[in-house]
Parts: structure tokens; C-alpha cells; sequence
């Protein structure tokens, strides 16, 4: 699917519960799931698919090709990370950070990704990452995660980073769990099967953002008759469920510097609907950018719910099209 | 800063109802041998684990009567921090063989703590998320494999 | 306590011939390749790399700009002597990548100074017997594999 | 070939110059070698021949069963190793022999293996050992190598805690390297071909064990004309290449704890002398303690020479049967 130069593409991330929790499911199945979905491109993550990480086996790499050959489907990007953590007790240093982004290079290259997804270079290491780009033939992107936002003081210096350096091979890859608004349907009713009260779920909702604090939040909850319940999803959505009005103003300062985009979601309703994530101008922004690139759906719904992947991201690409087709005709009128 | 561990939803595969298996040599039954799977979303290298404690019917194991397997290679607990090289992949487990000379036919509470160290994710130096891979069950003692 | 070091009288297999090779990528040659043998009679772990140096045409190449490959792994020099769990053997070599941006065709003089632990032969606590896997030879750089 | 109880086998590290040197030698090569040879059992050191060690991949082993199957031979030994310094900076400590051990009889037990050769168990590990023994149903032999010899303290103490436990499963393999008389003929070609005077080098080893250090040693021969050839070979006779009188009464002791032996040598002549280790004394030693069991060959010869190891094994194992068939024929009549 190619709407007015933007394509879409799948994460194979979005099959993480099947891949970690059946046994048989392998990633020629994940590939099989991906066709069904009609869908060409796809990222795959070295440490969630292959058997030997940082550097998978030459065997791994191949069947992978081969996997994708007989299904006409196309490694786009490969998901790297920077486990600079791997020797304990010691502080990662320069070395560290460039046998990473070495071994994943190496990896992009011989899958035929055009591009790597990296968790963190170093600022200063920038300019020989972009040297290695060159070198591998691979753009290589930082991706813009939660907790982090696009407006957030350490990615505006990328950005200024990126500039300075000034290679095209240096890039964003702007994960739209930066912009959830409100908690996913099923992460409230999973507060509310422990038996959290619906109303003051969405009191704490609205509230979040008000300028109580978490310990404030607990106590007001709990004079309004709050309990346990309460308390955990308190917990949890000042933590690592945070939500917040999305960034949209950072998010179009990276516009030009992004490589492509995870089309990050939790859940889509049957109506078509991401109540989440504000898709409709996350989508306009990227068009009106001018945008040609890749879309790459990534759920990761199967954090809350028995999930059933192929469904979600089946409607999710069906949501996307829709906003697409919309702004595309918009555009095409405005720029009539 | 992280207040606690990450526990991610797949606990139903760290301690398997198939886990627990005789170890029978020579002599008959030597010990028994555990699988543990892991409960995370990717991979992580071996040296990633913080810690390793296994109680089984309410006694803790002592380090010494334990080898861990992993990639057809064996390490006693206390070297499992320094096998940086060594990957835990999604789809492999970690085997444990425990040396007490056999444990009676029947079932028998396990209880594992592993923490293991998230080794992309640094918070200041020296300070790294941590994964709960720990796991409760009741396991009945398999046939040798 | 031995004074020196074991020399084995494998010598010719640690630079051989055609160990010298381009490193090509997308922007052409960006260093050089150089394969290592051993000249010891049995295999030993990476970690018993106690110092490898290694000078080409009399200039010591900078430890920042090498990586070292065996067993499909990559390590920087700085590692080896904690790679305990990957396994050296007789027929395998130690590939080293030199990112230098590419040397010129033709003879080069590689001088590897190359220590190794003997790590079975204790004399005292803290000290071990030692292997010098040495050698110098002037190679002819080859095209890329 | 078995005189009077006494087999023949062959350590494969024998043809350690052919494995190390010749990139297409392989284990089915050293076993056609062994089999040309007309002998049927062999040791196999894990570290020579594995390229996983301490642990081999089961592929490995399983080569090594098929390509015995097929030639009608059998793995007798495993020789293992206590690789106890594989973590730099650490001092060893009994997990790091417990898990070599482990290894190592696992190995020994897959390959079929009745015995596992170790370099070196702690003497308070032993009884461990013993009972590690018997759960895998492998008999432990500790190497009596030189520059040890058998009379040392330490093997004496191996010895008596033997004799305490009191497992058949442990014993000795003493190592005929221990016997050496005086340097092999290849050693002293060696030094006179860089220059060294035959009879100063007869003289050096003559007064070897004369009371002379090395230093007044290195002045004599200065005084007596030498020069840095004869400097080496003094360093070398001194150092690893250390020989005198073979410690007989030491050997003895031993005999009644012996698993098997490594019928270690440098250089059989052509009118099949050894004119290095005392081959006649260890053999009568070793018939008259009534030892029923393998002499194992292991050429060695390979650090002075081009070798031709196959020739060497052959001029070896008839050296043995000849002094056998002679101890055999004393013996009968000795015992009638
Ligand atoms: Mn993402
Ligand atoms: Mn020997």
C-alpha cells in the first residue's frame, strides 16, 4: 500500500506474544502473518529473532533471506540495540558503543536493510556513526521511545547534532508511544476487572496532568472512596503507563531529520478507532511535512490483553489508510 | 530512576510443567535438572543475570550442588555474571542441574528468584533496569529425558 | 618458574601467506583483514589473550581502530582477556579488522606480538605459564574474500 | 597386539604436527593412521581435536563414535584438562576444578571412554572426584608428567590419599616423559647443527647431575671452548628439556595405582633403540607388578623434527612388543 509516497510496513515486533510464548511459531510464521496482512515490509529485531546476538550466525541470516525470498517480503530495517550493559560492573565506553553499532551494522548489511534502528549513540560518537553508515551502506536511526519526547532537551541535541554533522545517513525513527494521551481500553479494564471504580479512572485521567502530584493523586483518590485498586493504577500511570498531551509541536521538528516512523499502538476499537494515540494529526503532520517513507506498524497491545495480532494490525493499517486517503485528498484540495 | 522490576506477562513459561526432570548417570538418579524459560520480550546475554536463587519444597539450593547449561556449555552460579559472550536467546532455556544425589518421584514446590539486568537500559553509572524472571510452581518430577 | 616463554615450533601458521586482506564495504576498501593461527598443540580460551600488538610496516596500529572476530563473534582488544566462554581451536583462526581506511597493495611488514596464558599450568597464585604466539612476516595484501 | 594382558594403544597426540600443520587433516585422518597401524584404541584430547572445549558440541562427538564405528576402533581414553586459569585474574577455586571435572566426564561418557586422563585435581577435591567417578562411570587418571616424577612429594601424597579412599576408580597415569636419561638424538642434532661441539654436548650430559649449577656449568664449557651453541642446549638441558637418572624405585610405587600408561617418546632408531627413556626397566617394572592393561603411545618427537610420526609409532610399538615378548618369556620362566 503506497498512498501518495507513504508506504506501509510491519514490525515483526507486533508478533512478540507468539514468537516468546509458542513454542512452534517461528519467524517463517511471522512472515507468513505479515503476507496475509498483504503487507512487503517489515523490521525485524535481531535480539528478539535470531539465537545468537550481536551477531547472529550466517545460517540465521540466511534463513531469514531465504524466508523472505519464497514470500516476496523485504527485511526494510533492522532493529538494533546498543546492550552496552552486556559486561557487569563496568561503565560502557566508546569501544563498547562501537562493537554494537559494528555487529549491527554488519547484520543490516547482509539482511539488505536500508536502514538500522539503534536504542542510543552517544553525541560525540555521531560522527563516526555516520562515517560507518557510509562505510555499511546503512542509514542508521535513533529511535524517539517513551519515555523520552521529541521535545525532551537530550533529542533537540541530537537533532542539532544530526545538522552539524550534516549526513543524510543519520536520522529518527519517532516511535508513536511517545504520544499516548490516555491509558489503552484494555489497560482500564484490567484496573477495572481488579475492581477499580470506572469514575475515578477517569478522574485520574483528566487529572494527571493538573499538577498534583502522585502521592497527592493517591490521597484525593482515596478520600473519594478509592482503594487498592485504585492505588496500583495510580502507580502505574505515573509511571510506566505516563501519558500526557502529545508533543506534536517537537514532533515536527524532527520531521525532516526521520527516517521512517513505528506506528506504534496498543489498540484499535472495531470502529476503527485509537482512543490512545492521536493518529489523525500525528499522520496529517507527516503528510503536510511532505513525508516519503515508511509507515512501520508495531503493536504492543499483547502488554495488556491475550492479543490477537494479525486482527489489531489489520484494523490499524485499515485506520492509517483512511487518515491517509483523507489527508491526501486534503492536500491534494489544498494544493489545488 | 526505576522503583521495581520489570515482570512482563510470560510467566507461565519460566518454570514449565515438564521443568523438572530426574537426572539419572551411572548410579541411578545423581540429581535433577530444571528448565527455566525466559520472561522478557527479547533475548539477553548470560552475563545479564543478576541473580539466581532456587528453593525447591521450601529448601534453598546451595550454590555449590548447582551447573547451569546454556549453548552446550556449563557454569557454575558464581561465573553466570562474567559469560558476557554467551546469549540467552527467546527460545532456549537456561538448564539447571542440581547435584543433591535425587529427589522423590511426585510433586514439588519450586520456587525461583532470577533478576536480571536490562543491559540497554542504563539509568546512571552503574545503574541498570531490572527484569523479575522469578517464578512460583508446583512441578511434578519427570522421567529422565 | 619458567624464565621465558613456550615458543612452539608451529611458527609459519600464525602469519601465513594469504592472511592479509582487503576490507571492502560500500565505499571500497575500509581497512584490512588479518587472520591469526595458533601455534600452540591444542586450543585455548580467547581469555587467555593476555596482549596482542600489532604493527604494520613499523607503525603500532591504534587498539581503537582494530576488532577482533572468532567464532562469529566481535570483540574489542579491550574484551578478550574476559571472553572466558569462547574456545580458540587448532584450526581456526583469529580474524583481526583493522578499520584504518584500507592500506596499499603490494608487501606490508605485520609484526604480531601475541602473549597467551597457559591456562593449566598454575606455578603460583596469580602466576601461569606463557605462550608466545609471536611472529613477523611480510605479507602480500590480497583482494577482498 | 596383547602380550601376557598388556594392550597397545595410541594417544592421537601423536600426530599433533599433522592436525596442527596440516589444514586438511582431520580426526578421520588420525584414526586412518591409527588403523594402519594395526591398533584399535585410542585416547583423544578433547582440546587438540574439539572446537568446543571444555564442553564439545554433540555433532563432534558424535563424529568422532561414527568414524570409529565405521574403522573398527574405540576411544579407550579421554584426555581432559583442568583449564582452571580460563578466568583472567582469578585465582581457582574448587567450583572452577568441580566444573572442568564435570565437563570432562561428560565427554569421557559420551565418547564411550573407560578412563579420563586430568592434568591436576586438588587433593582435597579427590574424594569428590571418586564419587563423580562413579556417577558417570569413568575412572579418573591424574598424569604423572615431567617435569614431576614419581618419588616428588606431591604424587607420593596422591598416592597415600588414593590408598585413604580407596575408589578403584582413581589412579595414576604415569607418563614415560618422566624418564628421560638423556636429551633424544633429534635434540642434540639440533644444537649441533647451530654450531655446538658433539663432545661438549656429551660432556654436559654426562656431568648434568654432577653437582655442577648452570652457571658454573656455563663456565666450564666457556673455559673448555664453548659458545652460544652450546650456551642454548645448556639452558635447554637445564630447563625444559631437564633429564638424569630415571627415578625407578618412584615408578614402582606407583604401579599397583596405575590406570594405564602413556608410553611417551621422542625418537626410536631404526634398530629400534630408544636411546632416551629406559623403555627395558619400565617394561620389566611394569610386568612384574602382574599390571594388566594399555600402554598407550604417545609420540612426542614432533617438537625436534620434521616427524614422521606413523614411522616412529611403528619402530615404537615394536619396540614394545619386543621387550614384552622377552619379559613375557622371563617371566614364564621365572614363574615355573
Ligand atoms: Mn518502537
Ligand atoms: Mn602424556
Amino acid at each position: 500500500m503506497n498512498i501518495d509516497g507513504i508506504e506501509q510496513g510491519i514490525s515483526l515486533y507486533s508478533f512478540n506474544r507468539e514468537f516468546v510464548t509458542l513454542p512452534d511459531y517461528t519467524i517463517e510464521d511471522a512472515l507468513d502473518d505479515l503476507v496475509a496482512l498483504d503487507v512487503q515490509q517489515y523490521e525485524l529485531v535481531g535480539s528478539v529473532f535470531f539465537e545468537h546476538y550481536p551477531r547472529p550466525d550466517p545460517a540465521e541470516v540466511e534463513r531469514v533471506l531465504a524466508a523472505s525470498e519464497v514470500r516476496g517480503v523485504t527485511p526494510f530495517s533492522y532493529g538494533g540495540y546498543m546492550d552496552v550493559g552486556r559486561i557487569t560492573g563496568h561503565d560502557p565506553g566508546p569501544q563498547d558503543y562501537i562493537l554494537d553499532l559494528t555487529a549491527d551494522l554488519r547484520t543490516a548489511r547482509e539482511l539488505g536493510c536500508r536502514y538500522l534502528r539503534e536504542t542510543n549513540i552517544p553525541i560525540d560518537l555521531l560522527p563516526m556513526a555516520a562515517e560507518f553508515a557510509d562505510y555499511y551502506g546503512v542509514n542508521i536511526g535513533i529511535e524517539v521511545h517513551a519515555p523520552s519526547k521529541p521535545s525532551d532537551r537530550h533529542i533537540q541535541e541530537q537533532l542539532e547534532a544530526f545538522e552539524r554533522i550534516g549526513s543524510e545517513r543519520l536520522g529518527f525513527i519517532p516511535d508513536f508511544g511517545c504520544f499516548i494521551e490516555r491509558p489503552a481500553a484494555p489497560a482500564l479494564d484490567r484496573h477495572i476487572a481488579a475492581g477499580a471504580d470506572p469514575e475515578l479512572l477517569e478522574y485520574i485521567i483528566a487529572n494527571r496532568h493538573s499538577g498534583l502530584t502522585e502521592d497527592q493523586m493517591h490521597q484525593r483518590i482515596r478520600e473519594m472512596g478509592g482503594g487498592e485498586a485504585e492505588r496500583v493504577a495510580i502507580a502505574e500511570f505515573f509511571g510506566f503507563l505516563s501519558f500526557g498531551p502529545a508533543d506534536l509541536d517537537g514532533f515536527t521538528t524532527l520531521l525532516d531529520r526521520t527516517h521512517y516512523f513505528h506506528s506504534k499502538f496498543y489498540y484499535v476499537t472495531e470502529e476503527l478507532e485509537d482512543p490512545t494515540i492521536p493518529m489523525p494529526a500525528l499522520l496529517s503532520a507527516i503528510v503536510d511535512s511532505g513525508f516519503q517513507g515508511v509507515l512501520m506498524s508495531e503493536y504492543e497491545g499483547h502488554a495488556f490483553q491475550d492479543s490477537d495480532a494479525p486482527l489489531q494490525l489489520a484494523r490499524h493499517l485499515r485506520l492509517e489508510q483512511q487518515i491517509l486517503s483523507g489527508s491526501a485528498k486534503q492536500h491534494e484540495i489544498r494544493s489545488r | 530512576m526505576p522503583t521495581s522490576y520489570m515482570k512482563l506477562p510470560y510467566e507461565d513459561r519460566v518454570l514449565r510443567p515438564e521443568a523438572l526432570r530426574s537426572y539419572d548417570l551411572e548410579t541411578g538418579p545423581v540429581g535433577y535438572s530444571l528448565d527455566i524459560g525466559l520472561n522478557y520480550y527479547r533475548g539477553l546475554p548470560l552475563s545479564a543475570v543478576e541473580s539466581l536463587e532456587l528453593t525447591v519444597d521450601a529448601e534453598p539450593v546451595p550454590e555449590h550442588l548447582i551447573l547451569v547449561e546454556l549453548n552446550g556449555k556449563l557454569f557454575p552460579t558464581s561465573q553466570l555474571s562474567a559469560a558476557f559472550t554467551e546469549f540467552w536467546p527467546i527460545k532456549k532455556d537456561l538448564r539447571i542441574y542440581v547435584f543433591n544425589g535425587g529427589i522423590e518421584d511426585g510433586p514439588h514446590q519450586v520456587d525461583l528468584r532470577l533478576i536480571l539486568r536490562c543491559v540497554y537500559m542504563q539509568f546512571a553509572p552503574g545503574v541498570w533496569g531490572m527484569i523479575d524472571n522469578s517464578a512460583s510452581r508446583t512441578l511434578t518430577l519427570q522421567g529422565e529425558r
